[in-house]
């Protein structure tokens, strides 16, 4: 494995300045540890959604699965219940994930799928020329709202927390080198690790400066702490100026979703028994 | 020629299934071909529910329009159902429920000197027809046995009362046939595809192949098997491409609405090569319709649901057997041929209940894909059958790359004109390679009579009233099986030297008339159903004689 | 005749489309009929974009193979498109960002020079185009006055420094054509909705028509017209479902995998009959595909959307003078039969921009339900037309009741087999009505030389490019507008006579071929595409050529 | 209206014991006390889902719109966003609102939409025979979970509050008259009003005792405080035994979605005005 990079040769079509970049490198960090740790770089999945942080399906050199808009969670669901051994993440866009597929991320955590989701957060549909999405604040003015928006944002961490999702962290691309360590540490969770990252979109909604202004790194909280965590996430609802904290806001061991089915596979012979058992009980 | 209906009717709640099945399993176990149609309206409690059981010393598949046997478990049973009665129908009735000219049994009193609950009702009523029809008390002892799971004394005890209050009217003879299994359609797709190789099911309840996962369900108690419900249709199929994606053949199964919510991530399987099985069982549309009845009206939506063009492989089976062999051979198609696939059947097919004859489990082939030796494996290689080798990952030095954009043969993604011609050029390949192994599985059926000069054209579940009708007509059948890729060439050589093709559907439209008339096949007249309702054998053949 | 192609290219995020604009303005403002092709990956910023211009003295909606002006903002405009270029090919390039033979344009040091920001590089440009093709300068203020709402004097400074710097290597005349109102195909959509009495739009945002949302999203900042964005595709059209339950005129507009998720309550409305209106813009597929390129793939999707059988209005028109008529026209059918109608369009459509001509405005009739008197009012009232009076709540004294089962007249859900059949007779009688209607409004289109020995069949966005073929070729060609219900009649006697039809598509099986197969029209030869590219005239008349 | 009485004619096929029943009655009731305080009875609207709930829509004799499975908010949305003068609700199933159109659910709590939503909450699919839903509890043994399921069940209270929903509230088929003045009060909050109604399944879920024996009135309780209704949503998490408390969680006035739209009607003449201004700009 040794002569394989994790970056193919694509060309990138980020635009200059995007966020998504040093999502692809702390993600590319992340892999890069779980394989010099000796997880074998075959065994990692990504699904990615449509949308510009979906182009990280063509350029990080690893198994992937290019989704369709706001539909990677199931499938990686999927991916993980065929076969336990693999590690299975999202890269979703918000629109992605809170609008067009809000009900998979619910009901992923609720289940508790081994899967790790990253959420590029950059509150606005990319791809499609800058529209609002479910995190953009109240008065954007997108192409599809030119007179501002009139929706407030939710808050996907608190939505989160009320879903039962055990691991619950937000970062941001202008804070690569925890982010990259918030990554590593949903990889290796066992169970439904949740990222959001407050991701830049130099082109639609570029508020690097809001996040370096608003930010901090969560220090004395106790991601064990349910309430403590509810209030945590509640201190910035995505809308008015407040602190932003970043890091890990909660974190519990749960029963796992795919670990309760049998991974057994049938031989033919048992197979061929079976059918035989049923038919005689229909007789 | 013996040829016996039963109606079995009480109200919905009451067990009216399970009590029309023992009826079933006691004229299989007599000897007889057996077919049992279940008629439902959409309630769990109260309404009116009523199962048909037909018994004959032939294949039957279809309901007669009288019956000959009335057991009723309530009044409405009796009130509603007169015009299926003819001069010498016996009602066989709960006198505690109901009044009628007939037999009454005594049920509440015999329950209560037999201290058994009233749920045991039924089996009293089961007991006093085959006391009534002359069926040996041992065979009531055999079929208790194996589909009474609990309380089977007391059952039989009850039962053994309900016989010896009955006169007995009719004299049954033991007939030659079976004893066969007696499956529902749901349960014969189950079993095909189990046979097939199935590793997972995914679907969300929906009439009428919410059995199906139940029957799965089940079953995945006591094997490995993977089975889940989750939150909605979308999530299935997507679950499903995640499960295919990483190597376990995966079904899905749904009705028309839920199909509706699932023909997106169809269209992916076009692009991105997952094979995918969705077992689609119609029901009396458009939108929510009829749930709980049948028809024939989403022919034209299977063939064409998803946006662009792919080839896909579309099955009708008409019968319980057909369901069980070509459930099989779809799931292995799909998987050779990387293509998504739809079992398309009804909810007479799924929801009767008919003996699982021969041919059932055909043979299906072993899948190898050769991967070429040397260099990273691309999932999407270019090939002359336009079907690529398919790894799931873990691929050992290797990253497997699935795609719904245009992608080049790494699966990367491309915008190229030269490359997007390419891959829908591979895709047009894989479509004739899937009608070549089509070609070689019989994909369109006939019986009846050879030269015959009306033919009666059909498709899914009318397959065996129309076998009948022809067989009483000197009529031949012609049934494509594979409706997609089509088997222009086999149909066309099957209706060979036909006078008259008679097209019969429960649509409105004629949807397989349309589809043979695109390919250059001329259906001389039709004859359609529109209520919901399957048709019956006189039904048909009088149709039949107004127009042919 | 004078007949000019103009290339403006340059990066993505650089205004390629709108510089592109100004150029065609230009070209609109000296008198000649103009067309735009755009063309663009799917990323935000740094990939390529051109856009071609096309102006003639003759209607013109189709790109030709090479053309006569590069304007060149950066390096790779010159390289990625030499196959575009002939012998006497003027390049006209930003010197500080491209080398190349020809013109070159000191942008930058202009910009430094007027103290303007790089923004107005591209007016720079514009300037130098106009000059080098020798357009007065006040066609240029002209254009600019209209089409730049900000910094006007500042742009203008920059164009004439532009202007100024160009050799003039063109004579244009003045055409006698114009000047149009110059509109892309959503726009046209969205007008034509506005004069077919639009009062509620939909959406989420998908390529191509994601420009008809902010169209109409910015004319709702100054009119009374309600457009919303919802979560998804789900709730636009169930958000539409109950706007039109509620008396509001209503259209959604998607793509593919959108519409996918719109079936469902597609056929919702074959039930409840709430008029619907979906603008469904194609693009290549299946799946994502290329999501910003063209194609004709969904045709029969289209066709047969949706579980059950139920009438349905889908029209593609053919042009942006057609798209706008039909779009009005559609979303007035809808509300008379009260169907759910279907505007097929595509990429090409969609973003291509030309000029809006007369007959863009079609007069459209009266719909008044009249509700027979007396009595409470039933929505689904059975008629001879099928067609029931619709009422929108509140209705004083009556329950307006809408309903996805099977229902009687008042609404209320039913499962009777007799009530079935009358209602899905009623649903068959509007359709009958439905295409009475579409009888009356020219559902085919003909132009060209009647009698000609070859007649081009096309369908939506290839009419343009079929129409100039047939122009220097003296073929004919013919086109159903209407392919839902369709004409069949009125095609029929379009082609009476044709000697060999060929049909156009941008599609590789054929699906207008096959429509017509299936009703009894025999298409002789076809020419297709699957690229993703629009035909070019020479390569259209190259292909045709080849087979007829 | 004096003739028109509540109640069509159809004949009903609920399960003898159906807390639907319940339900029903309180519905009509609230409905009454409108009409009589001068609301027009053809200004109100029911809009269902499909299911055992959504016979609602056949067996009250108001304005309905019988909508699919999951798909009653949009809707209802859509037609209080066509005439403002209409009081929009829906009766939805758990099945219905929870699962297949969870998202909807969510996003006209965000958006805070003018429809009051009836849950009808059985926690199991009646209609299609008895499957878990979202909020059965963990090991219910369904048709499709012969073994019991292996998810917990989530709790819609804290959902709704995450949301942004102004009105939220829980009721019961065992206590009809709290449950009459839930709907009476949703029906009158201008904004999104939730009420989540503990139905009894006679023939599924029939588990009324419990409901009796944890059910407790709220008392005490102040609606206007967020915590204190998170707190208080908390209490019972809709799996282990644990005090079950009916009335209303939470109460906030927000800005109206459907009241943000300009509902004027456009003539013909501004119709036509409009366009040409239109067409002139593209000259
Ligand atoms: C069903 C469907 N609807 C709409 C689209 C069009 N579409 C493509 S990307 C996108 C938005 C992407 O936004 P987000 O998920 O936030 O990703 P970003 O581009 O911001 O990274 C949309 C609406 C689609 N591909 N599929
Ligand atoms: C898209 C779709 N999927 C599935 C169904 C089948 N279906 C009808 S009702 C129902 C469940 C209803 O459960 P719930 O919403 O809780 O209502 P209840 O019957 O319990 O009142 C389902 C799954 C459907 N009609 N449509
Ligand atoms: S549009 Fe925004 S998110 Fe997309 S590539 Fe550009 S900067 Fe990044
Ligand atoms: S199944 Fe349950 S919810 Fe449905 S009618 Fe019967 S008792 Fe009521
Ligand atoms: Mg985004
Ligand atoms: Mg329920």
């Amino acid at each position: 494995m040794a002569e394989r990079t994790l970056i193919t040769g694509t060309q990138n079509t980020w635009c200059p300045g995007c966020g998504n970049f040093t999502i692809q490198f702390a993600l590319r960090n992340a892999i890069q540890k779980l394989a010099d740790e000796g997880v074998p770089l075959e065994t990692i999945v990504l699904v990615t959604g449509i949308g510009c942080h979906a182009k990280m399906a063509d350029y990080l050199d690893i198994n992937s699965f290019y989704s369709i808009h706001g539909r990677t969670i199931p499938v990686a669901t999927g991916i993980k219940l065929a076969n336990p051994e693999l590690t299975v993440l999202c890269c979703a866009g918000d629109g992605d994930a809170y609008a067009e597929g809000l009900d998979h991320l619910v009901f992923a955590a609720k289940r508790n799928s081994d899967i790790t989701v990253i959420v590029h957060n950059n509150r606005v549909y990319g791809l499609t020329t800058g529209q609002y999405t479910p995190t953009s604040p109240l008065g954007f003015r997108g192409r599809s709202t030119p007179g501002g928006t009139i929706e407030p944002p939710f808050n996907p961490l608190s939505l989160m927390l009320t879903s039962g999702a055990g691991f619950i962290a937000r970062g941001t691309t202008r804070r690569m080198k925890e982010l990259e360590d918030l990554i590593s540490r949903g990889l290796r969770y066992r169970g439904f690790a949740f990222i959001d990252v407050l991701q830049i979109c130099a082109s639609y909604f570029n508020v690097g400066e809001l996040y370096d202004r608003q930010g901090y790194a969560l220090s004395g909280h106790d991601p064990a702490d349910f309430e403590a965590a509810c209030r945590k996430a509640e201190e910035w609802d995505y809308n008015r100026d407040a602190p932003i904290g970043f890091g890990l806001f909660y974190r519990q061991e749960k029963p796992v979703f795919e670990e309760q089915f049998d991974h057994r596979r049938l031989t033919a012979a048992d197979r061929e028994d079976m059918i035989r058992a049923i038919l005689a009980a229909k007789r | 020629m013996a040829d016996l209906s039963v109606l079995t009717g009480g109200r919905a709640g009451d067990g009216i299934n399970s009590a029309g099945l023992l009826v079933s399993h006691l004229l299989n176990r007599m000897g007889y071909s057996t077919y049992m149609y279940f008629d439902y309206p959409s309630l769990i409690k109260g309404g009116h529910n009523f199962t048909i059981t037909r018994a004959a010393d032939m294949p039957v598949g279809a309901c007669r329009e009288k019956v000959d046997i009335v057991l009723a478990l309530n009044q409405d049973t009796i009130d509603l159902h007169r015009d299926l009665m003819h001069d010498r129908t016996v009602v066989i009735y709960d006198s505690g429920k109901a009044t009628a000219d007939g037999q009454g049994v005594p049920v509440e009193e015999i329950l209560k000197e037999e201290q058994a609950p009233p749920v045991m009702g039924n089996s009293c009523m089961i007991g006093a027809f085959a006391g009534a029809a002359g069926i040996p008390f041992t065979i009531v002892e055999e079929v208790f046995g194996t589909q009474i799971p609990r309380g089977l004394e007391k059952n039989l005890a009850v039962a053994r009362r309900g016989y010896g209050s009955a006169t007995r009217v009719l004299h049954i003879d033991r007939g030659h046939e079976g004893p066969f299994s007696l499956l529902s359609g749901n349960e014969a797709i189950g079993l095909g595809l189990l046979h097939g190789g199935l590793d997972a099911y995914v679907a969300y309840p929906m009439t009428p192949t919410s059995n199906l996962l139940h029957f799965l369900a089940g079953v995945a108690e006591d094997h490995p098997l993977t089975v889940v419900h989750p939150e909605n249709e979308i999530s299935v199929i997507l679950m499903a491409h995640g499960l295919a994606y990483a190597g376990k053949r995966t079904a899905v199964g749904t009705s028309g609405g839920g199909f509706c919510l699932m023909t997106e991530s169809f269209s992916m399987a076009g692009t991105n090569e997952v094979p995918l099985v969705v077992v689609m069982g119609q029901r009396t549309g458009p939108s929510t319709g009829l749930p709980t009845y049948t028809g024939q009206t989403d022919l034209h939506f299977m063939l064409h649901a998803g946006q662009g063009e792919f080839p896909r492989l579309v099955v009708a089976p008409g019968d319980i057997t057909q369901a069980c062999a070509w459930s099989a051979r779809a799931l292995s198609l799909a998987w050779t041929c990387q293509v998504p696939a739809i079992i398309l059947v009804d909810k007479t097919l799924c929801e009767g209940i008919a003996p699982l004859r021969d041919g059932a489990f055909p043979p299906l082939p072993d899948e190898n894909h050769d991967v070429p030796a040397g260099g990273r494996y691309r999932r999407y290689t270019i090939t002359a059958s336009g079907i690529s080798p398919m790894l799931h990952p873990p691929v050992p030095g290797s990253a497997v790359k699935a795609n719904s954009y245009i992608h080049d043969e790494a699966g990367i993604t491309t915008e190229r004109a030269d490359v997007t011609v390419r891959m829908t050029e591979k895709r047009l390949r894989k479509g004739e390679s899937l009608l070549h192994e089509i070609m070689r599985l019989d994909p369109v059926e006939r019986s009846g009579r050879e030269g015959a000069s009306i033919t009666l054209l059909c498709w899914g579940s009318t397959l065996p009233v129309c076998r009948e009708v022809a067989g009483n007509l000197d009529f031949r059948v012609v049934q494509p099986v594979v409706l997609s890729p089509f088997p222009g060439e086999q149909l066309k050589r099957a209706l060979s030297g036909a006078e008259q093709i008679v097209a019969v559907e429960e649509n409105a439209l004629g949807q397989l008339a349309m589809l043979c008339a695109r390919n250059g096949i001329t259906v001389d007249t039709s004859v359609r159903k529109i209520d919901g309702r399957p048709f019956a054998v006189e039904e048909l053949e009088r149709r039949i004689l107004e127009v042919a």
